[in-house]
């Protein structure tokens, strides 16, 4: 009797931990994202110094004036860590949002003219993905230039193929749905019909995908930054690493409060979106 | 098998390396001897100083690396001093005590020397691996890729007539004479007998004339050909000697030509069509030091020393050259001892770090590479001479090299040339003033008329971009202090970070200057070549159509095209410097680019390896003289 | 609460030989679901015993805890989120509680399953045949070889053709009532004593399910085994249940003898699901009995009768206490209702109502509606390296149909003979390849427009029909906003108007689709499919997807309201019994074409397609012994591939009085046998009589 | 996910093919910038314009642009793609000099991330809802978020430099003269670092397909079919499981074939490992437009041999996407 209720009290709490994970998920990922988004917008209020300015020495050691020490100017890094919030986080909503809008209109378009149009557009898809990611990102960065804005449309001119394929697939199936066969039984234009009955049904795929595309934006920013494609002068989590590198503070003592905290501060962003996209997967699918 | 080999001969070098020294003390004793008899030597005190000295300096010199011989040589050196003391208080002494004294102290030197070469020999023959970012291609003349360092890599293998010694002056080489006539139209020159090619065979002055008709028939992919523009013939008048017979007056063509052209073998190279695209496998058959015997692709270079060099057998047996993709790759490998050298200038923050490390030293010294400040000057506003000079009034040249570079860098002359060049105009003194700037800036009348802190020029506001190269790190930099240091002047700036190719795309479109310019500002600099010879000055001021192939700003002035021309046919060395002291000072008055520093050169290596390099002024440690031993170096 | 206690204190049925006797002992089982958000009690204090070789019926609607009890003799249900407490024994061993090391043992040896989706219960990268054998090489130790020897042995048992060629087959490859014939040899294969069959012909067509009904029978003969078959169909079940089990919301209802079951009702619920059967042995009476409101779903505790809201007889403490199984009558008979006793083998607690609107049948009703013409629509098919692009799948091949104002159309047919590509067809969803429909007189326009208004369709699945995030007001107002039919106030009276005529509360519009039961929202499609005041409705199989209790009252709102308007309706449905119902004309389909239509009452008096005579025959009577087995026409085999009919009379390579020669060369058509009377077959109307 | 191979998939495969190709041809030419300096060498601003036009005529960017562009279809078909701008080496010689690196790397890492991801998503899918579960899936998401440069850096600063335990760079130590096993070990101990860093990053996108789909198979009807009768855990688990699950899986792990090629520019820049992804970003950087036209070919083509290698497997392990 008592193996079995204790048997049974160990079942119950796995399924209740089972049911929560993606509520727990989602929570961390939001408290993460929360904090990263209050950083930023409380910035000026937040960091120390202002992180443009030359405020001591370069290269100096964490110090209780500099918790983070300098960097190769001697600006505060703190300061560059806390204002780097506002420029990764804007590039990653920013981007996604891009990537979003491009992919929903692609997926709902293909998804639902599946014949020609659609799989016309999806072999577009397909060389977006399988066209050398790297020249592309260059060929971008070159003709638009360096700037907040042109990063942005670089990463989400980039990374809308992968929305694009998931908002298809569900348009696909959302097509064949009888309320949608209704409506157009009923003589509606395909406007009535994408607009009222398969975009908003898109929307919590659409949701899911686009955190999933602001952790892979910030990702993006970052790398891009760090191989020098980014703009080095915009203060952002990326670029104080591109700045680490090409100071050489990766094999040095510095790598502690130079390279450390920007990138745990990339990773903590992504993983703080990817969580969220995560939880909202699993509402979205729920298994089992 | 391979670990009892190598132990083996560490003891046999640490029996050698126990001979030398007994050698030494024997050396020492001798010296002690010496000394005694210089006790008797007190009348010619002075002398016998300065004779000691110089015998000081060069047993230092020759000692440098190997610890026994040093404390040996302290001990000598020690020896010597009381040897001097006891003379200074003997006051009689006589001529052949002194002479007995300094044949004992040359002797004691030789000694050491032989005590020295002995240990390197037993400590096996000396390899040296060396990092360089970025490869190099197959180093023959027509595919090596940089200038720097892939020229010099590739003249490890060749050689020129002429080969630039410590103080960047060229030097006679495979040339044993050169000589110029005066109105310097022909360059004749006589060449080392007895030399011979990596295959045996023997280099004559054929084998050059082959080299320059080669170079000049085949332009495509080789620079060597525009050394020899204006190279009529080449007269050769024996089997070692000949005669460049060119078609207009050209000073300077020992540093341009002589010293730059690496010397081809005719009986390798006269098959072949197309030098860019033929397959001569990873060799390369020339007269210089090292034979390159393995190439990997983006991997590693391996030479090999030629035993047989016509100057002495290299000191460094094998040199390994390896590829990295970037510097953080290759100082990460001389901190793990994975290379001994950087064939590259190594970042001003890493000189502290890499030198408190063991055993890695630096070698510093000048370099004519340089970071400056372009602006449109054939374009409102920067056709004023004013805002020029206001623009280089307003840089602090000493914040940024104390700022960016960690003081590891050389404050720029407003007038172009390096203070340690020889033709440096010492007047050339740069002020940072940009209370004179504005001064100057309200006087021409751009005036902050609506009060935003940014002055304003024909109406607009004095606002530009400035354009730079986001790859290199520095420079960005400099271009954000600049923006800083122009905005105190009123000037409102940004940095445009753009990639390379586009930013030459900017500044250089085509890299043809007939093409114009599409930028306000940029950040700009110079390889050292162009520095070197200061023969080259005109290419970057002389009006466009004139000459000024480098002259990326559009700067044009009536005197200094003028002296241009006057340049490279003035015929004695006093009367060049002369016209460049001239035109150093119209640059420092009427700034086609405003020059803000020269970066120090600076290299890391591994002293315990090998540490005997030598630093070319100018142009740094990266050559075969680095390679040779001292002897052998010019 | 004492149930255990009460229950077990009361075996009234036990009989003399005792435990022993029983094969499967269930006591009081009670299953709940711990989900997330919610406890659901899928089954609480069940109790029944199966002997051996008996075959016992459990039925029920859906959700009614049918498969949660089955699964749990079984040991199958996850746990979490299922706890089972109470006691089943097999062979007096106790299942819950077992160690999965023994359970696993019992499984497929002594008790086997068939579950209700062959489709996806067969293991889709495995061949047939190493399925089958599977548990003989799990319980039986045999060899690779030897089990598959069985297999086919089996496979040849069940009645798949040529076996030794089959076996080797992947499920895909089998068509669906070859898959089930398959699951029952897997579940045979160990010669188990119980087998637990769980709607195994739910998913079947009505001639299929005919034939899988015999093969349980067979097969029980055979091996001497006993069989739960769960239902959620009475019908299906009276010619071979031994004994029933009604359940209702987790909870035995009524049990008995099937007998006493179909002939002397003791619970109202049991007599409910009766009435709501349409019946071909009865006359037609317009209006089907219904019983209102919807399944119970318990998720609290019970207190009262879970039956309390919807039953006729409800009244003095049925919502005070939960009705515990008394005995009502000889042979175990008991019933969980305190008012059984007012019940009576003749009492019919659930009115029929009477007919409303005019009654006329048969004949030609009003002027034409719809005029269909050659209709053919042909799907390309791809398939093989080369994409052989000449295959099509010819879904519909070759229809004429008229559709008169007024009037009915039922169109009825096995899976695939292409109802639904038709009715699709009717409503522009599809472009005929060939033919014209004419609505009104005009060809169908397949641009969107107003013009659309005038045919309008109901879906067969009320849950997909309707877009899940809308409200109940805004689906309705649809096709009104969409041709801009009136002002918004004009609209919002017009859907209040709508939810009145279909019978449901005004504040329904403000509630989303999921807050309704199935058969209230294929009410709001009827209200939605009414909005834009159509001509012609297509009812694609509008209540196969419903319980029976519940289908009875959709199909009388449709037959209430084609009263009142005076609207075409076309109705399409793969049950004969259904269409009846409601339909002034019957068209019955095979493979695409139109093999017999007739005014309703001659095609069901005098059925004269061997195709039609075989669907009817098919229809199971929910009464034991009404139908004698031994004379009905079965049809053999599966419907043949729209994409290669058979050449000749496409029914011929399953119809029981093919004449060779004849009807496999030549190609009947669809000729007028008597007025009004259409059938295309060489024997009712020999070739040499057709008129071209 | 249904996949079946025929002539629509493979025209569609041209198509694409023929797209990218183009795309290849022109993405380096829309690069602003110029190759001259690298065919011409360091002074190219003291070219006279006969010499410009002598070296554009000698690398063939004189002729109209769909001239190139015909050469170099024609290039694809002959399989020489010429000399390279930088090196003027045979770019195809410089392909196959990478090329193996790159695999062995790729593969390594697939291997390991493919082996690792199936087997701990399987876990975590078995044990769904358990600590061991959360405490898999959440690293795994925790890992999907590094930034792959950063992690590159960081082991080299902590096995390289710190620890000394393995080199940093390089594919084999430069002109080690090792051979044998010592030459082996040393490629290995060169390759662990840039393995290590692509398999940790590869293993969470297999880890989460896997733990999906075989949560999805678990709650297929024919694994309670097999439980039904009377199979085992472990019966369960191979027989019927597991080849269910894997075929989305290997899809996913073709297509990161793929996307490994891609990926390896950063870390085989990272880690100065001769591969192609390196001489891409060096090409790149330089505008040699062959070199990039070749490359940029050879990932077009791992991408399409991974799909295609996938729609072929698929029938392999899934019988319904076989002609019935
Ligand atoms: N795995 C499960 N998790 C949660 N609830 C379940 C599960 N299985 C069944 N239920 C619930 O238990 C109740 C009874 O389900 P059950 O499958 O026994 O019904 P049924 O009578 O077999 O119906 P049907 O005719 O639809 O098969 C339903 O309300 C159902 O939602
Ligand atoms: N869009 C389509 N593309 C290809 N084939 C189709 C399509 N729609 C239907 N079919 C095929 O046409 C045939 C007739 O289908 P249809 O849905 O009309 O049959 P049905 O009589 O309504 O069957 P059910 O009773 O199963 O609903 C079937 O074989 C079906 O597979
Ligand atoms: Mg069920
Ligand atoms: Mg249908």
């Amino acid at each position: 009797m008592t193996v079995a209720d204790s048997r049974e009290r160990a079942a119950r709490r796995t399924a209740r931990r089972r049911s929560r994970i993606p509520t727990l998920f989602g929570l961390a990922g939001g408290l993460i994202v929360g904090i990263l988004v209050c950083g930023a917008v409380f910035a000026p209020w937040l960091a120390p110094y202002d992180p443009t300015e030359r405020v001591a020495r370069p290269f100096l050691f964490p110090s209780s004036e500099h918790l983070l020490g300098t960097n190769d100017i001697g600006q505060d890094l703190l300061s560059e860590m806390i204002f780097g919030a506002r420029v990764s986080l804007t590039i990653g909503i920013v981007a996604a949002a891009v990537a979003l809008l491009i992919g929903t209109t692609v997926g709902v378009v293909a998804g639902y003219y599946p014949k020609r149009l659609g799989s016309a557009m999806m072999r577009g898809v397909d060389v977006i993905l399988i066209l050398p990611f790297l020249p592309l990102l260059i060929v971008l960065a070159a003709y638009l230039g360096r700037s907040l804005l042109n990063t942005i449309l670089v990463i989400g001119v980039l990374i809308w193929a992968e929305p694009a394929r998931i908002i298809r697939s569900q348009v696909l199936s959302l097509r064949s749905r009888e309320y949608v066969l209704a409506a157009r039984s009923m003589g509606a234009p395909d406007r009535w019909t994408i607009l009222r009955h398969i975009v908003p049904r898109t929307g919590l795929l659409a949701t899911g995908s686009f955190v999933r595309a602001v952790s892979n934006a910030i990702l993006l920013e970052a790398a891009l930054s760090f191989l020098g494609l980014g703009d080095p002068i915009q203060k952002s989590w990326g670029s104080t690493l591109f700045w680490a590198q090409s100071r050489g503070a990766f094999l040095t003592p510095a790598w502690k409060w130079w390279v450390l905290p920007p990138g745990l501060l990339i990773m903590l962003a992504s993983l703080g979106f990817a969580l969220i996209a995560f939880s909202l997967e699993e509402r979205i699918n729920p298994r089992l | 098998g391979g670990e009892d080999t190598s132990s083996e001969e560490v003891s046999a070098a640490q029996a050698q390396a126990a001979t030398a020294q007994s050698e030494a003390a024997a050396a020492q004793s001798e010296a002690e001897s010496a000394q005694a008899e210089a006790e008797a030597a007190a009348s010619a005190l002075a002398q016998a100083q300065a004779d000691l000295e110089a015998a000081q300096a060069a047993a230092s010199a020759a000692m440098e690396g190997d610890e026994a011989s040093q404390s040996a040589l302290a001990d000598a050196q020690a020896a010597l001093e009381e040897a001097e003391q006891r003379a200074a208080a003997t006051a009689e002494a006589s001529e052949e005590a002194v002479a007995a004294a300094e044949s004992a102290l040359a002797e004691a030197e030789q000694m050491l020397d032989e005590a020295m070469m002995e240990q390197e020999a037993a400590a096996g023959p000396v390899t040296v691996r060396a990092a360089i970012t970025g490869d190099e291609a197959t180093l023959n003349p027509y595919t090596y890729i940089s200038g720097f360092p892939g020229w010099n890599l590739l003249m490890l293998q060749y050689d020129s007539l002429m080969q630039l010694d410590a103080a960047g002056i060229p030097q006679p080489w495979l040339a044993d004479t050169v000589s110029v006539n005066a109105d310097l139209t022909e360059y004749s020159f006589t060449m080392v007998e007895g030399v011979t090619w990596h295959d045996g065979q023997p280099l004559t002055a054929h084998d050059v004339d082959f080299s320059v008709d080669y170079y000049i028939n085949n332009v495509e992919a080789s620079r060597f050909a525009r050394d020899l523009r204006g190279v009529e013939d080449l007269v050769v008048t024996g089997d070692y000697s000949a005669t460049f017979v060119l078609g207009s007056p050209k000073a300077g063509f020992e540093l341009a030509a002589l010293a730059d052209i690496p010397i081809i073998p005719r009986h390798v190279w006269e098959g072949v069509e197309v030098p860019s695209e033929h397959d001569f496998g990873a060799t390369n058959i020339g007269t210089g030091p090292y034979k390159l015997v393995e190439y990997v692709e983006g991997q590693s270079y391996r030479f090999e020393a030629n035993p047989d060099y016509f100057r002495g057998a290299p000191a460094v047996e094998e040199l390994v050259v390896i590829v990295f993709a970037d510097d953080a790759g290759a100082q990460a490998a001389i901190r793990t001892g994975e290379v001994d050298v950087i064939f590259e200038r190594i970042p001003p923050e890493q000189i502290p770090l890499l030198d408190a490390q063991d055993p890695l030293d630096i070698a510093l010294g000048p370099e004519f590479t340089t970071q400056m400040i372009n602006y449109d000057a054939s374009k409102r506003p920067f056709d004023d001479v004013a805002v020029r000079q206001a623009i280089n009034l307003a840089m602090d040249r000493q914040d940024i090299v104390d700022t960016v570079f960690l003081g590891a860098a050389t404050v720029g002359s407003p007038g172009w040339i390096h203070p340690e060049h020889r033709s440096y105009n010492p007047s050339m003194i740069p002020v940072y003033d940009p209370a004179a700037a504005n001064a100057l800036l309200d006087a021409a009348g751009y005036v902050d008329g609506d009060g935003d802190g940014v002055r304003e020029f024909d109406g607009q506001p004095m606002s530009f971009e400035i354009i730079t190269n986001a790859p290199d790190s520095l420079r960005l930099r400099i271009a954000e202090l600049t923006v800083e240091m122009l905005a105190a002047i009123g000037i409102e700036t940004s940095v445009a970070a753009v990639e390379t190719g586009t930013w030459e795309q900017a500044v250089w479109p085509e890299f043809n200057v007939n093409n114009g310019r599409n930028y306000d500002i940029a950040m700009w600099g110079w390889s050292a070549p162009v520095q070197a010879d200061p023969l080259r000055l005109p290419q970057l001021v002389a009006s466009i159509p004139m000459g000024g192939f480098l002259n990326l700003t559009g700067y044009a002035s009536a005197e200094m095209d003028a002296l241009s021309a006057a340049l490279p046919v003035e015929s004695t060395e006093a009367g060049r410097i002369a016209i460049l002291l001239r035109m150093q000072e119209i640059i420092a008055e009427e700034l086609p680019f405003v020059l803000l520093l020269y970066p120090d050169g600076a290299y890391v290596y591994d002293s315990s390896v090998y540490s005997d390099w030598e630093f070319i002024a100018g142009q740094g440690i990266v050559s075969k003289l680095s390679l040779l031993p001292p002897s052998a170096r010019p | 609460m004492t149930t255990a206690a009460a229950v077990g204190s009361r075996k009234p049925w036990r009989d003399a030989a005792g435990i022993d006797a029983n094969l499967l002992d269930i006591e009081n089982l009670a299953v709940r679901f711990e989900l997330p958000t919610e406890t659901i009690r899928a089954v609480s204090g069940v109790s029944l015993t199966v002997a051996p070789s008996e075959t016992f019926a459990l039925v029920g609607e859906s959700g009614s805890g049918k498969s949660v009890s089955m699964l749990s003799v079984m040991g199958l249900l996850p746990a979490p989120p299922a706890f089972v407490s109470g006691s089943i024994r097999l062979e007096g061993r106790e299942i819950i509680g077992m160690p999965a090391r023994e359970l696993k043992r019992i499984r497929g040896r002594d008790v086997a399953m068939v579950f209700q989706e062959p489709m996806s219960s067969l293991n889709p990268v495995h061949r047939v045949g190493r399925q089958i054998g599977e548990s003989l090489r799990i319980h039986r130790g045999f060899t690779k070889a030897a089990a598959r020897r069985r297999a086919i042995e089996l496979l040849d048992r069940v009645g798949i053709p040529s076996a030794p060629s089959r076996v080797d087959d992947y499920p895909h490859e089998f068509s669906g009532g070859m898959r089930q014939r398959a699951m029952i040899a897997m579940a045979l294969a160990c010669e188990p004593k119980l087998l637990i069959a769980d709607e195994p012909t739910t998913a079947l067509d009505v001639t299929v399910q005919a034939q899988i009904v015999d093969l349980v029978r067979e097969v029980q003969d055979e091996y001497r085994l006993a069989v739960v078959w769960i239902t959620h169909d009475l019908g299906v079940v009276a010619e071979i249940a031994d004994r029933v089990a009604v359940m209702y919301a987790g909870r035995i209802a009524e049990t008995g003898s099937a007998h006493a079951i179909y002939r002397s009702t003791r619970h109202p619920y049991t007599s409910g699901l009766l009435r709501s059967i349409p019946r071909l042995d009865r006359p037609v009476t317009t209006r089907l009995a219904e019983i209102p409101g919807s399944p119970l779903r318990v998720a609290e505790e019970l207190r009262g009768c879970p039956f309390d809201a919807r039953c006729p007889l409800a009244g003095e403490g049925c919502s005070e206490a939960l009705p515990e199984l008394e005995d009502v009558g000889a042979d175990r008979h008991g019933s969980a209702c305190i008012h059984h006793h007012e019940m009576s083998d003749s009492s019919d607690l659930w009115s029929e109502g009477s007919v409303t609107g005019e009654q006329t049948m048969s004949g030609e009703g009003g002027d034409v509606v719809v005029s269909i013409r050659g209709l053919r629509v042909h799907f390309p098919v791809v398939r093989g390296l080369r994409r052989s692009g000449s295959g099509v799948i010819r879904a519909v091949d070759g229809v004429d149909l008229d559709v008169r104002r007024g009037r009915t159309l039922g169109v009825v047919g096995e899976s695939g003979c292409g109802k639904t590509t038709l009715g699709r067809a009717l409503v522009a969803l599809v472009r005929p390849t060939e033919g014209t429909i004419d609505i009104e007189g005009n060809p169908i326009d397949h641009r969107s427009g107003r013009h659309r208004r005038v045919v309008q369709m109901i879906f067969q699945d009320p849950f997909s029909a309707m877009n899940p995030g809308m409200r109940v007001g805004d689906v309705i107002a649809e096709p009104l906003r969409i041709h801009r039919l009136g002002t918004p106030e004009e609209i919002r009276e017009r859907v209040s108007e709508l939810l009145a005529q279909v019978g449901l509360p005004t504040d329904a519009g403000r509630r989303h689709p999921h807050e309704f039961s199935g058969g209230q929202r294929q009410r709001i499609a009827v209200a939605r499919a009414l909005a834009a005041d159509p001509e012609v409705i297509v009812c694609d199989e509008p209540v196969s997807s419903l319980d029976v209790s519940v289908q009875a009252q959709v199909v009388n709102l449709l037959a209430d309201i084609q009263a009142a308007t005076g609207m075409a309706l076309v109705f399409i449905a793969h049950d004969l019994a259904v269409v009846r119902h409601v339909s002034h004309e019957v068209a019955v389909m095979y493979l695409g074409e139109i093999v017999e239509r007739a005014p309703r009452d001659q095609l069901y008096r005098e059925p004269l397609h061997p195709y039609t005579k075989a669907l009817l025959a098919a229809v199971p009577a929910p009464e034991p012994g009404v139908l004698d087995a031994g004379t009905r026409t079965r049809l053999v085999g599966d419907l043949p591939s729209p994409e290669d009919p058979p050449a000749g009379c496409r029914f011929h390579t399953r119809c029981p009085v093919a004449v060779e020669g004849l009807c496999s060369t030549i190609e009947p058509a669809l000729t007028e046998a008597a007025p009004g009377r259409w059938v295309s077959c060489h024997l009712v109307n020999p070739p040499g009589q057709q008129r071209p | 996910m249904r996949r079946r191979l025929d002539v629509r998939r493979l025209t569609q495969y041209g198509v694409v093919v023929v797209v990218a190709v183009t795309l290849n041809f022109l993405l380096p030419r829309l690069m602003p910038g110029n190759p001259l300096v690298l065919i011409a060498g360091v002074d190219v601003g003291l070219l006279s314009p006969d010499e410009r036009a002598e070296i554009v005529a000698r690398v063939g960017l004189d002729v109209p642009l769909w001239k190139q562009y015909l050469r170099y279809w024609g290039d694809i078909f002959t399989g020489d793609f010429g000399y390279s701008f930088r090196s003027s080496r045979p770019i195809v010689d410089m392909i196959w000099d990478r090329l193996p690196w790159t695999l062995l790397i790729t593969g390594l890492s697939l291997i390991v991330s493919a082996v690792a991801g199936v087997i701990l998503g399987a876990i975590s899918a078995w044990r769904r809802g358990t600590k061991t579960d959360l405490g898999m899936l959440s690293g795994m998401i925790s890992i999907e978020s590094l930034p792959s440069f950063w992690l590159g850096m960081l082991l080299i600063s902590i096995f390289a430099v710190q620890w000394g335990l393995l080199p940093s760079s390089h594919a084999v130590t430069p002109a080690s003269g090792l051979a044998g096993w010592a030459h082996m070990w040393d490629i290995v101990s060169h390759a662990i670092l840039p393995v290590v860093t692509l398999s940790i990053l590869a293993t969470p996108g297999v880890y989460m397909t896997m733990r999906y789909s075989m949560l999805e198979t678990l709650g297929e009807d024919y694994i309670r079919t097999a439980r039904a009768k009377g199979a085992g855990e472990r019966r369960v688990l191979f027989g019927h499981v597991a080849r269910n699950t894997i075929a989305p899986v290997v899809t996913v792990l073709a297509l990161r074939i793929g996307f490994a090629f891609g990926g390896t520019v950063i870390v085989e820049t990272v880690f100065t490992y001769p591969g192609l992804g390196r001489l891409v970003f060096e090409a790149v950087s330089g505008r040699d437009y062959p070199v990039m036209q070749a490359a940029f070919l050879v990932f077009t083509a791992a991408v399409l041999v991974a799909n295609l290698a996938a729609d072929l497997l698929y029938p392999l392990i899934d019988p319904r996407t076989r002609t019935s």
